[in-house]
């Protein structure tokens, strides 16, 4: 057992932080973590990315990834929170190309996996539903099979960056007759396809994220189902493990605690407060566990050893501490944090966008399988263990 | 001991929650969002009219009369509809400390352009390195001619945008240590405002004064004992609109859950939903005992059993309110965190409430310090 | 509204105060909070109430009870607290005697109530079973009628006092037939019948004030069925509400905290930690909400106001209070709190009976309606409002 | 990066978790309490046989070499199984610090008798005012002939009954703030122990020290950093028997939901008990996390990385074990404050736990002190 990088490990290290120093792009402090809210930024930052072949950074050389291991991947990661990169979009990279990989057709493969890499198509998600949030498998937007095509009709909410995105991969329900979770199917569809329309949501934090997406007659070709009819909960299990485990957000939440201690010892009246140096020590502690039991998890990983609880430990800790975080944020901040969705004179960026964040990180534990969820799931598990 | 309203407080909350309820729904808030300062002059009015602008001015000066007591019943009716007049920073509290101004003739007119809703005023208190504390003072008066000058940064000052007049702490150097309360109106010479909107509804301003000059007659007496007054009342009467807050959104927490099914079955019938919601009652009950406390010993009792009750009660509300409204999101899900539905302003709203007049630290510190050991 | 006390009121509180001074017991330091181990002085105890006629002190005139107002009770109880006299044992005079007077028969009344009242007879109570602990209406003791005997047969477990008492109440089945809340007769049983055995069940605080009870062949004479037959689940919801608004123990938590106070206030090295002096100002800001909602549901119960969630926030609030208070002397102890069970020389005595009081004390959110029960109670109440 | 064990920590471990499952029942735990000293020799003799005695001191001086990494493997299991003999206290911390005992017959001797389990030691460090702060010592040193003479009073140095010798941190005042560790036979002239039994098992006594001579071989090299390097390494191994202490009561309190009914369902059909189920695990594996770290950092790194290791360890795993042993004991019900079931010895185990090495404060402040601002 040790925990040291290799020196080929440290080499890599600082090849990728000399990296990130020359190209993250400016005003890199985006008010949420891990959510962009500046379209171009975003795009031109995961061009660079993609550029580089540092994009698709969890993929094997055979799709055109760089293979890293997991610990360079971690390296990788790491690296560009502590720089201030924008977070990589999960739906096409993390989300999308594992199951294009596992699941999909070698024509699918083809006409989709470099576009995500290269960051020609951009990507989002269509799992939610107005009916179905946790619970998922009551979704009713439903494809018919009429020749060789879909025709979709229904509504997905809750979809990040729809407004962004080429595409959307769908769950859809193409069989009504069987026990719900049997009847859907994993579905790719164009979103300039006539028949989509989309409606923002605005969120608490003042912004536009969210969309609803509403299907009224959509003709989706039939090669852009995933996998076979009716295998779509399978499909969608794989990648919610997957999404889960990035999700505990480990590297933005050490470069937001990093900052938000900087921000402290260099302001007298806030370091001197022995409440505040507690309470940054918990979050300290708290991350310090949490990094390591992601490291542990990924250490599983890379064995091959098979994964149960461990998703839903990282996502539950993972929102916990970036909602702590950012409470703290909030309450070291106090009247610093109170001018609402405008600027001040003089205001430290920390606190200038804490109540955002604040705001916005309410979702962490909803989304993605909600805390409470996610328990449920974790309880299953512990009692079916004898 | 009795817990009980009398026959006018009971009134005078039926016909808050009545006109409320009735006038101020959801789409108002938005117009009142909308309006220049974040206060639509017609609600505005309305006010003046039910004399809510007067409580707690004597009668004598042409207020309504009434004590802490029925501050609190108007804002609790108002944090539970998510009111965003500044009453409390615009009038309510100004009134108050205007009472012990120098100069009597001053006190009227200003008192009665408040009352009747004229005008507005705002207290500048806070800077940027007090944390809170109005025992810091970095402001300074200093002695020209027969009055002061002002010069120094005020942080946040609630509803300075829309004041006539502000109310400004300042320490009468040398010697330091002295803090005074001086009426400086906001177009005087060297003042300027940097105004801003802020999270949870209401404007706010940062205020720099620059050798800004105050005449004599429009000192506050009292000093820092005033200005501490003052504070614990405006604690006081915006943990009152927070109980009002968390009250309105544990219900409608409590009605979406019995309408809302995840897995074939209500929100309602899951257990660790109910629990939670069982805890969030237990929070707003307490606070509410806190709160009941702190407006006795604010109406009648020492200056300590105040402060000891007002920061106790700010420390519990505080925690309370943190944890109402986060779970109020947390079980709405998805919807909760929409601009759409009035759950995530009601959060908004009890957030802001804990990032204004002292942090916890703060108010524990002090409710200890005001506690005998017997 | 105001809360101050009457010039009448305070008065009383200094009478009270001036006897509790004269006559409070020697070594009054009971090691937990409410239940005292010590059986000789805590007869000799009551019986010194007893004597002033205090001991009833909630029991209006007509029975013999000194007929104070809720606010004198209020002063009496806190006044007791602070003097470190040891709690009134509640069975006898807070459960079983309000039971007797609204559902009792004058016999009863006459035959019962004065020994409480005048220490000379003490009582226990036999509610809970192995197999039916929250789920009280799962009680499985029966109670034959033969004659004029009922012959109760069964088991009753966590007897506080068993072994000191001269009587105990019990909830049995009478009734097999009907559904199961139905069936339960509330029965008042002379432990020293032939047929019942007495079991000590040591608690983890490692003493002895629980018991199991057996009873084999029990004859008990029909008259000592307190209101009709299948009455006994009504009559146990009413003593149950009582017991739960006794057990805020708001005196105690008031004791013992300024007892903590003053410790540390004592000791340089505890009284210059701020993390220590945060901890004592938290649950002082907790024990002055829950004083106040103590006081509120007092004076809405003198109003005769109808009585819901109420009960159980005091239960749930004052068990969570007694627990932090403990854990706190615990905690702050260190390792001063570490010998067990035995006398260290100089010693502070509230750390020398801390450990024995955290252990104790985990059974206050266990009994009297476990503290998850109490939740699903309120939840219902609150649930079933419009 | 590598989690897993080497094939010798894999047999270890197993090896360990066979033993104590067949031989160390609950019947084993009271017989051992029954014991003098809380030491069951029979036990001790089967751990000298082991050789897990001799952990951490290396083969040339008769151990079986191993790292802290062993330590925990050892300690967890110990800890799974409620173990009360002073396997960390009486053998693998003493021996640790007498690795740079300044005489090497010495050494040689005591440690032969260590790992054989014929001798055992104690280490007394804490006093009354140093509140877990290994840096407070009010123990003198002061020079006599070519050795020193020791003066003062330790608290709760535990397994100190057992011990034929004390290891003993003293200031070697004038000047003060140089805190030296000694090894004092406990039958010399002027000690004296008062010994009592501690909450959870094991033995601890504060003694007293009047002029007690010692001679100048019997010093421990290193000074305060030896003191801090032993405590944290107890500190570690103490935390992984906590951690084994943790894990096994979380097993018996899925055990137990999953058959105990209640309402006419099993406890584990209800969900607010499976999600504290859920909630246990969770701090169960964070918990594990930190240890691995902390052990590795002994193992290999720098003192400052192993103080920030250490130091965070404790206090997730205070926090931890908190709320684990309050939750088992709670879902237990009636029956978890028992004597006669083992969860309420867990319990107590785990509470004394916290009350060791410095409390949660004291933890957090130095985590913080070697964290760089990266």
């Amino acid at each position: 057992m040790n925990i040291d990088f290799t020196p080929d490990e440290e080499a890599f290290r600082a090849e990728v932080r000399e990296w990130m120093r020359q190209n993250v792009p400016r005003s890199p402090e985006a008010p949420n973590f891990g959510i962009p809210n500046d379209y171009e930024l975003n795009r031109a930052w995961e061009r660079k990315l993609a550029d580089k072949g540092w994009l698709a950074y969890s993929w094997p050389k055979a799709y055109g990834g760089p293979g890293w291991t997991v610990t360079q991947r971690y390296i990788f990661d790491a690296e560009r929170a502590l720089a201030g990169g924008p977070p990589i979009s999960p739906f096409g990279v993390i989300m999308l190309g594992p199951v294009l990989m596992k699941f999909g057709s070698q024509a699918q493969k083809d006409r989709y996996l470099p576009a995500i890499r290269d960051a020609k198509e951009a990507w989002c998600q269509g799992f939610s539903e107005p009916q179905a949030g946790s619970d998922l498998a009551a979704l009713k937007t439903r494809a018919e099979r009429r020749g060789d095509r879909y025709v979709v009709n229904g509504q997905k909410i809750w979809t990040t960056h729809a407004h962004w995105a080429d595409f959307i991969f769908c769950l859809v329900r193409t069989d009504a007759d069987v026990p719900k979770q049997q009847g859907i199917s994993f579905l790719m569809i164009d979103m300039r396809s006539p028949g989509i329309e989309i409606r923002p949501i605005r969120t608490i934090d003042g912004h536009h994220h969210l969309n609803e997406v509403f299907f009224t007659d959509v003709e989706v070709p039939i090669e852009n189902l995933v996998g076979q009819e009716g295998q779509g909960w399978t499909i969608a299990k794989y990648l919610l493990v997957n999404e889960r485990t990035g999700i505990a957000g480990v590297a933005e939440s050490k470069r937001q605690l990093g900052m938000l201690r900087k921000v402290v010892a260099a302001d007298p009246a806030r370091a001197s407060d022995p409440a505040i140096a507690r309470r940054l020590a918990e979050l300290r502690v708290q991350l310090l566990a949490l990094e390591y039991t992601h490291l542990r998890v990924l250490d599983l990983a890379a064995r091959g050893s098979p994964i149960g609880l461990e998703p839903s430990v990282l996502k539950i800790k993972g929102s916990e501490l970036q909602q702590a975080i950012s409470e703290a944020e909030l309450e070291i901040g106090g009247l610093e944090c109170l001018p609402w969705l405008t600027d001040v004179s003089g205001s430290i960026r920390t606190f200038k966008w804490a109540a955002e964040r604040y705001n916005f990180l309410r979702a962490s534990s909803i989304f993605g399988g909600s805390n409470e969820v996610q328990k449920n799931i974790m309880a299953k598990l512990l009692l079916a263990q004898h | 001991m009795d817990f009980s309203l009398t026959s006018e407080q009971l009134m005078l909350r039926d016909s808050a929650s009545r006109y409320l309820e009735e006038s101020y729904d959801f789409a108002q808030y938005h117009r009142s969002l909308a309006a220049e300062g974040h206060c639509d002059a017609s609600v505005w009015q309305q006010f003046a009219e039910f004399g809510w602008l007067g409580i707690g001015v004597p009668e004598a000066l042409g207020g309504l009369g009434g004590d802490a007591i029925d501050a609190v019943i108007v804002n609790e009716a108002l944090g539970a509809a998510l009111v965003v007049e500044p009453y409390l920073s615009g009038a309510l509290l100004p009134a108050r400390l205007l009472l012990q101004l120098r100069s009597a003739d001053l006190q009227r007119e200003w008192l009665e352009a408040l009352v009747a809703g004229k005008q507005q005023m705002a207290l500048a208190y806070a800077e940027r390195d007090g944390r809170g504390d109005p025992g810091y003072c970095a402001v300074t008066a200093r002695p020209a001619g027969d009055g002061y000058t002002l010069t120094g940064s005020k942080q946040c000052a609630f509803n300075a945008p829309n004041a006539s007049h502000l109310i400004v702490s300042a320490d009468r150097a040398p010697p330091a240590g002295q803090v005074s309360l001086f009426v400086v109106p906001v177009n005087a010479p060297g003042l300027t405002l940097e105004s801003y909107p802020v999270m949870g509804g209401g404007v706010a301003a940062n205020v720099r004064f620059d050798e800004v000059r105050v005449a004599p007659e429009c000192e506050i007496e009292g000093g820092s004992d005033a200005l501490e007054a003052g504070i614990d009342f405006a604690i006081l009467a915006d943990s009152a609109a927070a109980l009002g807050a968390m009250e309105a959104v544990f219900r409608k927490t409590l009605d979406y859950v019995r309408t809302r099914k995840q897995f074939g079955a209500p929100l309602a019938s899951y257990q660790v939903l109910q629990h939670r919601l069982a805890e969030m009652y237990l929070e707003l009950e307490q606070s509410r005992s806190l709160i009941l406390l702190a407006a006795m010993r604010t109406a009648a009792g020492t200056a300590d059993e105040r402060k000891l009750a007002v920061s106790s009660a700010k420390v519990y509300v505080g925690d309370a309110s943190r944890l109402i409204s986060q779970q109020a999101v947390q079980l709405h899900g998805g919807i909760g965190v929409t601009e759409e539905l009035d759950v995530g302003h009601y959060f908004r709203r009890l957030t802001a409430y804990r990032l204004r007049h002292g942090d916890r630290e703060f108010h524990l510190t002090r409710a200890m310090r005001y506690e005998p050991l017997n």
